[in-house]
């Protein structure tokens, strides 16, 4: 892209010393966050999703590394920069809300205003109509302790957006939220960033959430960036196992590959199983992983060839949208999900497939 | 020197023991206690506080039928004419020795065992010269650095504010209201004296001065005439769980033995003691008189 | 199954009471607590009667008239004054050591506690001595020092027989209560908030004014209610400064009346009433002020605070820290260290005079100290002990039944407000007849020190309880566990930490008591506060001095092997 | 069933009375449970699960009613009865896991065995045992402070089920754990149910998780049990438009009846839209309320012709497993999801379709 990023992070590292040794918590990371983009970051606990994000903020000193935000150095442990959070005009919004008791709603909204140096006068009608944006205008003169949860949550959101920073974190805002109001809040969220413009790093580890809101996801791995990339791309064409396994659920399998060609053969517990989606590098007789997706697999149709795979139905799951079924073969257990209900033969067994190209095969280690 | 009844002595003996109540120096209290029981061989238990806390206790005990003093000594001559006309002291004329001792320095209920004349007592580094006159407490060289015993922390001070009164006038005390100020008790003001906190203590404790002095605190004293003297009297309390070894305590006090280690250095009611001063002239303030012009000394002074 | 055989009518009550017999037992010791409290209090109220209603008489045309309205002023002008510096002190101590990088860690918690291990007694004759206007040993050493550059005074350049003197020196064991709620309070509110002020573009300083403090506005309350009352009771430090300063407050003023012969237990009586309906009328507007829902709720949830980066403040930090160290613990025991090796107090100093003379007399010749010593220690320990164990359980048993805490809340609160010398005069007049003989004895000693220092004792039991979750006495029960032995092993354990804090402060506090026991305490149970008191009237400065040292040195290190243990066993837990 | 059940709750209400008045928390509440039964409490924040499953506990006092535990009152407001927690055998996981931090795994999970008056000896084996179970049996020295939030999670599970109480009653247990983990634990927890056969209250406010879980699922509305009955019923056939809505998502129209017979035909505002699934008591002209799942609508293949609705495609989310489609027609917007990417036409206009015994029709109001 032509803008220049809204947000350069440059080969941050970030230690934590404790009693009992030290952490490395980011290690090494660099990332670009256009202007206006949802950057996602996504990985399991303890990954250093929050330390970056906290970093980006100035919450944290990282050890080593350079951030700059609108192109100017906020944090440089070469030139010995360091911005305090205060000046570095961004927006946060935290897990637990961190509204504060003692305000107002509406106080809440105003004190980031009234901190960038408007009166109260100006700053009044900015925060009304933010939280009228977020849906909370007759709410202005309650308490947080008064709210319930998501709508505190829309405070936090109201409260971020209000200063019209042009980068706005998110550190795991809706995981206190159930799935209704977290859906709900996810579009609404969505339609403020597109209408206000701002960039947008969000922290979770929820995949579906990502996979939502994401312009680009990056996954995390402990301390390190394993891929970023459109949720597309992630989901489809993961770079590695971790990625794949991370980003949604997914059958592993062991295999040896026993042909390469436009597509790849492999041998594996299930019987031999033909892949397009594999990388370059692949000789005969390598290790290798195997991944299929469970929403990959169908029932097979009369007269399917494509690699099929043969078990006993042992128990199927009714999760509403989606059912869950577990098929027990002489290679393991394989899981796979439909929108239709499923019946097995007469002899409690079922046949599904899968297309090559959704057959993903990594290097063993990857 | 009257002679001491053996009786006396075998019924006090059978006693075994007493208390005494008193305010008076601990240090002094354990030589004439330990003289005591080195000729009877009978213990003595010196309950020692200040002397309106002793006099709340005493009473405190005596309104719930505890009594446990059976010799009151102290400074407090009010509190013991009180408590003699209220009849919880006894008469004190059956005690050996009484016939014999000076009539001044003896009523119906108390016995006086020795003088503390009150003194001047000054810093010899900030008042080289010296002092002679209860005066000289206004002089104004010594503005804001004379320290004086409250007016209200006892009867014995009531009466030596009211001594000042009498000869002076009211500006002398409203003068000295401005110009001092105030100890809770003898005892730590004449410290500060010696530390050089202030220049000036009044009234001043014989004793105390010469214990400070004799660890070569810079002080000096004189004897202003006239004073007022706060006496060590002695009663014996009605009550008395051993009242025999009460009696014969309070004999042993007026004895040449005690009286040598009472009034070392001081001042006794009978002639011819070892090491003891001559006494200056003395006023005598009825205590009843003191407490009854203490609310205007109060208010002449700025306490009120 | 138990079945109540009068079905429907007494249930309610009996369940939602949450009535077993160990609950019964605890409402047993609390009545038994509260008797200890009404009975010589009442009985002084009926004894006195008649002195009582005459001082109202005497308050309005007699010579009370004159005196007291000027001794509430001062009393006013000290309490609140001092409780105004504990405040800013204390809470910005509180928040160095728990949010910024200048934090100082276990050191930091010790810090302020320092004033609570120096008895005030020791402290202000520390004071004292080093800034006596003529004579103290600081001053002394000022002028010293400005003489050289030409500067010549006779006195000065400070005084501490002041008003500011007396607010400031009030001030320094006020501090303590302060920075225990404060920091608890803290420890509990989630850091985010204030990151959240922080990426809302306000700096440090800022957040900490507009964001943390007003969060953490009951424990604010709180710690103002306990400084008010300590600074009421707080005897020693008036009485030691306001007397060359010429200002009476009221405690001593109480003292006073009490000390006259004939006692004029009346107007004591009817003053410490007032005091009564002022701390009432406090902890009213304390409730007030911690209206539900518009403060920091204590979160769930595991959170990490990253300390503030102070920048160059750090050292203002550090500054404020040292020198609050320096006036509580250092300078006043130097001072006292000074003038006990000392034959005589004096500021010019002869290196070649100084003695062990007086640790020798107070430690060996005075055949009370050590009776004394082992008395107080004693004392201390059980009142510790008894009353963090009755408070502390009762504050977690009733951790979920808000009309039992506030009763116990109530009763505990009352002791706080009863001048410690109407406490000692109730319990002669209560203890020497029958049925309770027991004047004279350390026994009465001992009561009198549990009613004393219940109120510190509770609070801080009660913010002990309130930092435990409740579900985890909630799971116990699930598991099986009675009541009594979800007490022992999971609720007492997890709530050590806060019980051991009210410890200190219960055995510092006894182990310093002056005023009830002037009253209470003879030759036959001597206790420290009275030795030190009779040294003080009878004795010289020196001795004081020596004195008060050993007492500090014995609280010290029993109040750091106390911190060490439970440290210790506390470490294992939570690496 | 034959068995007698487990748990019985009969006609419970429990009110709160605060400073701000009184809320009435359960209202005249009953429901059975049959030993070895798996019940999921599925409801909004603050319905009132957490408050019924604490009376069944016996940490909360009920106002009226009676519970029932093998058969056995617990409690009854009429013959005065409270049997206290610690006397009722059932065991529980609370939502924060409340283990004791000051006790070793182990102790924590010797705690009740002991509690039931075993000795020590007998009861560190039985301990052992359990957090092999859950997978636990190298951290018995550790302190749940050192343990990672799945990890405690399970010992609080082991905690659970080590006394082998026939009841064990669950509070959102899984709430804090990230999708992935809260998979695993699911399918754990399945099968330690299957294999141990106690009787499972389980609160949740996660559709799916209820979904996955339940033998029986009780969808809560404030105070009251809307519907009890197995998954695939709640999610098929809801009993009400609450029910409807809660158990997953929904596309609402309103409606008026046009005919009754085999089917129902509804005037809406995207066309008129048959449906095979609606009461008993239906009449022309009456207002109804209309509901379609988003994943029952598919993409009308040429020649069918029930129930087509034609919009334009204004936005596709990548979810990875599936897709979420937003089509604006002229009544409105109509949320689809697939599982195969979906094209529009030249037009941007898509049209789908929706099986009439996939319509729901509700009575307005219910
Ligand atoms: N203040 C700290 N001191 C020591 N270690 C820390 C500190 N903060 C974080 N860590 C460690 O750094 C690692 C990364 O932490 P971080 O909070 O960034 O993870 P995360 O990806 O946000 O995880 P989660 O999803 O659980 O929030 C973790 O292993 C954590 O234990
Ligand atoms: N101790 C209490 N005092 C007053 N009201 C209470 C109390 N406990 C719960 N409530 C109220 O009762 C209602 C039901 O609470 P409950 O905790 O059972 O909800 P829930 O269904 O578990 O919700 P969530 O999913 O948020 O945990 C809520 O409105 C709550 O505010
Ligand atoms: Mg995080
Ligand atoms: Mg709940």
């Amino acid at each position: 892209m032509t803008a220049a990023p809204r947000v350069s992070v440059r080969n941050l590292t970030k230690v934590y010393r404790t009693r009992r040794g030290s952490h490395v918590a980011l290690d090494n990371v660099s990332l670009d966050i256009d202007p206006a983009e949802f950057v996602v970051l996504l990985g399991p606990s303890g990954c250093g999703k929050t330390t970056l994000l906290r970093c980006i903020a100035g919450l944290e000193e990282p050890d080593s590394g350079e951030i700059l935000i609108d192109g100017k150095v906020v944090f440089s442990s070469r030139d010995g920069i360091y911005v305090p959070p205060e000046k570095r005009n961004l927006s946060m919004v935290f897990q637990s809300y961190a509204l504060w008791p003692h305000l107002s709603v509406l106080e809440n909204v105003i004190y980031p205003i009234r901190n960038s140096g408007k009166s109260q006068r100006e700053a009044a009608p900015l925060a009304q109509e933010a939280l009228e944006k977020v849906g909370l205008g007759k709410f202005s003169a309650a308490y947080p302790g008064q709210l319930s949860g998501g709508q505190q949550q829309r405070v936090a959101l109201a409260r971020a957006i209000v200063s019209g920073d042009g980068l706005v974190l998110f550190d795991e805002p809706l995981s206190n939220l159930d799935a209704k109001v977290r859906e709900r809040l996810r579009l609404e969220l969505l339609s403020l960033q597109t209408q206000i413009g701002f960039a947008a790093v969000y922290v979770t580890h929820d995949q579906v959430e990502a996979l939502a809101l994401a312009d680009r996801i990056a996954v995390m791995d402990v301390g390190t960036v394993a891929q970023i990339g459109a949720p597309e791309q992630i989901y489809d064409h993961p770079a590695s196992r971790y990625v794949a396994d991370f980003v949604g659920s997914a059958n592993e399998l062991e295999g040896i590959v026993l042909s390469v060609g436009a597509k790849l053969l492999v041998k594996t517990a299930f019987g031999e199983i033909e892949s397009a989606n594999f990388p370059a590098s692949m000789s005969v007789g390598q290790k290798v992983a195997v991944m299929i997706r469970p929403e990959h697999c169908n029932v097979a149709a009369l007269g399917e060839s494509e690699n099929l795979i043969t078990g006993r139905l042992t128990r199927s799951l009714y999760l509403g949208a989606v059912r869950q079924h577990f098929l027990e073969t002489d290679g393991g257990e394989l899981l796979i999900t439909t929108q239709a209900p499923v019946t097995a033969d007469s002899d409690g067994t079922l046949t599904v497939t899968c297309a090559s190209h959704r057959v993903h095969v990594f290097a063993q280690g990857a | 020197q009257a002679e001491i009844p053996a009786e006396l002595v075998e019924a006090a003996k059978a006693d075994g023991s007493l208390t005494v109540y008193t305010n008076i120096d601990p240090a002094l209290m354990e030589k004439l206690s330990s003289a005591f029981t080195a000729a009877h061989g009978i213990n003595v238990d010196i309950q020692r506080q200040s002397s309106s806390a002793l006099a709340q206790r005493f009473m405190a005990e005596n309104d719930t039928d505890n009594t446990i003093a059976d010799v009151y000594y102290s400074t407090d001559r009010a509190f013991h004419d009180d408590l003699f006309a209220k009849g919880l002291f006894s008469k004190v004329e059956d005690v050996p020795g009484y016939a014999q001792w000076p009539e001044e320095a003896k009523s119906e209920g108390t016995i006086t065992i020795g003088y503390n004349p009150y003194s001047l007592v000054w810093n010899t580094d900030l008042v080289p010269e010296g002092l002679t006159s209860w005066e000289q407490l206004n002089d104004p060289e010594f503005e804001g650095q004379v320290i004086l015993t409250d007016p209200r922390s006892s009867v014995t001070s009531n009466q030596f504010y009211k001594m000042l009164h009498d000869l002076y006038g009211d500006e002398f005390l409203e003068k000295l209201g401005t110009h001092a100020t105030y100890s809770p008790s003898a005892v730590p003001g004449i410290q500060q004296v010696a530390a050089g906190a202030q220049a000036i203590y009044a009234p001043g404790i014989h004793q105390v001065v010469t214990g400070l002095a004799a660890n070569g605190a810079p002080l000096g004293e004189s004897f202003p005439e006239p004073s007022i003297s706060s006496n060590n009297v002695a009663s014996l309390v009605a009550k008395a769980p051993h009242a025999d070894a009460a009696k014969l305590f309070v004999a042993f006090l007026m004895t040449r033995e005690a009286q040598t280690i009472n009034n070392f250095d001081g001042f006794a009611p009978i002639e011819g003691i070892e090491n003891t001063r001559e006494m200056p002239q003395i006023v005598n303030i009825e205590p009843a008189d003191a407490m009854a012009a203490s609310e205007k000394i109060y208010q002449l002074m700025g306490l009120q | 199954m138990s079945v109540n055989p009068k079905a429907g009518t007494g249930f309610s009550w009996w369940t939602r009471s949450g009535l077993t017999p160990f609950s019964l037992a605890l409402w047993l010791v609390l009545a038994l607590i509260a008797l200890l409290i009404i009975y010589p209090l009442g009985l002084a109220i009926v004894y006195e009667y008649d002195n009582i209603v005459a001082s109202f008489h005497s308050r309005l045309d007699g010579p009370l008239s004159r005196t007291v309205p000027t001794v509430i002023l001062n009393t006013l002008i000290v309490v609140f004054g001092a409780t105004t510096i504990a405040l800013l002190i204390g809470s910005f101590l509180a928040w160095i050591n728990e949010r910024s990088d200048a934090s100082l860690g276990f050191m930091g918690q010790l810090l302020p506690l320092c004033a609570l291990i120096v008895p005030p007694v020791a402290g202000v004759i520390g004071w004292a001595v080093l800034l006596d206007p003529r004579a103290g040993l600081a001053n002394f050493a000022l002028r010293n020092v400005l003489d050289v550059f030409g500067i010549t005074m006779r006195t000065g350049p400070f005084n501490i027989y002041s008003m500011w003197g007396l607010v400031i020196i009030t001030s320094l064991y006020t501090v303590p209560y302060v920075f225990l709620v404060v920091s608890a309070a803290l420890q509990r509110v989630d850091p985010a908030m204030e990151e959240a002020s922080r990426t809302g573009g306000a700096g440090p300083l800022k957040t900490m004014m507009r964001i943390t403090l007003p969060a953490i506005r009951p424990a604010l309350a709180a710690s103002v209610l306990l400084g008010v009352i300590s600074g009421l009771s707080l005897f020693s430090v008036p009485a030691v400064l306001g007397a060359g300063a010429r200002i009476d407050v009221i405690s001593v003023y109480i003292f006073r009346l009490l000390q006259a012969y004939p006692a004029q237990t009346g107007p004591a009586i009817t003053l410490s009433i007032g005091l009564l309906v002022l701390v009432q009328v406090l902890l009213v507007v304390q409730n007030m002020v911690a209206r539900p829902g518009r403060n920091a709720a204590i979160s769930g949830k595991g959170f990490r605070a990253t300390p503030v980066r102070l920048g160059k403040l750090r050292w203002f930090a550090y500054a404020l820290a040292v020198f609050y160290l320096l006036a509580t613990a250092v300078l006043p025991i130097l001072g006292l260290l000074l003038v006990s090796l000392q034959p005589f107090w004096t500021p010019a100093v002869n290196f070649s005079t100084l003695t062990l003379a007086n640790f020798n007399f107070v430690l060996f010749e005075n055949r009370q100290t050590v009776s004394a010593l082992i008395n107080s220690v004693t004392l201390g320990f059980i009142v510790a002990s008894f009353n963090m164990l009755v408070t502390g359980t009762f504050a977690l048993h009733f951790a979920r039944n808000g009309k039992a805490r506030k009763l116990a809340d109530i009763l505990t609160g009352l002791p706080a407000t009863i001048p410690h010398t109407v406490i000692g005069v109730a319990f002669i007049l209560a203890f020497s007849r029958e049925p309770l003989r027991i004047y004279g004895t350390t026994t009465i000693l001992l009561l009198a020190y549990i009613v004393m220092t219940l109120s510190y004792a509770a609070r801080a039991a009660a913010s002990a309880a309130a930092s435990i979750g409740g579900e985890l006495s909630e799971a116990s029960r699930v598991a099986k566990a009675s009541d009594l032995r979800t007490l022992f092993r999971i609720s007492l354990p997890l709530a050590m930490p806060g019980l051991v804090a009210g410890w200190i402060m219960v055995f510092v506090h006894t182990v310093g008591e002056v005023t009830a026991s002037a009253f209470l305490s003879g030759t036959h149970n001597p206790v420290i506060g009275r030795v030190l008191l009779d040294l003080w009237n009878f004795g010289n400065f020196p001795q004081v001095a020596a004195l008060a040292l050993v007492v500090t040195a014995i609280s010290t290190s029993l109040v750091g092997l106390m911190l060490y243990v439970t440290r210790r066993s506390q470490r294992v837990t939570t690496s």
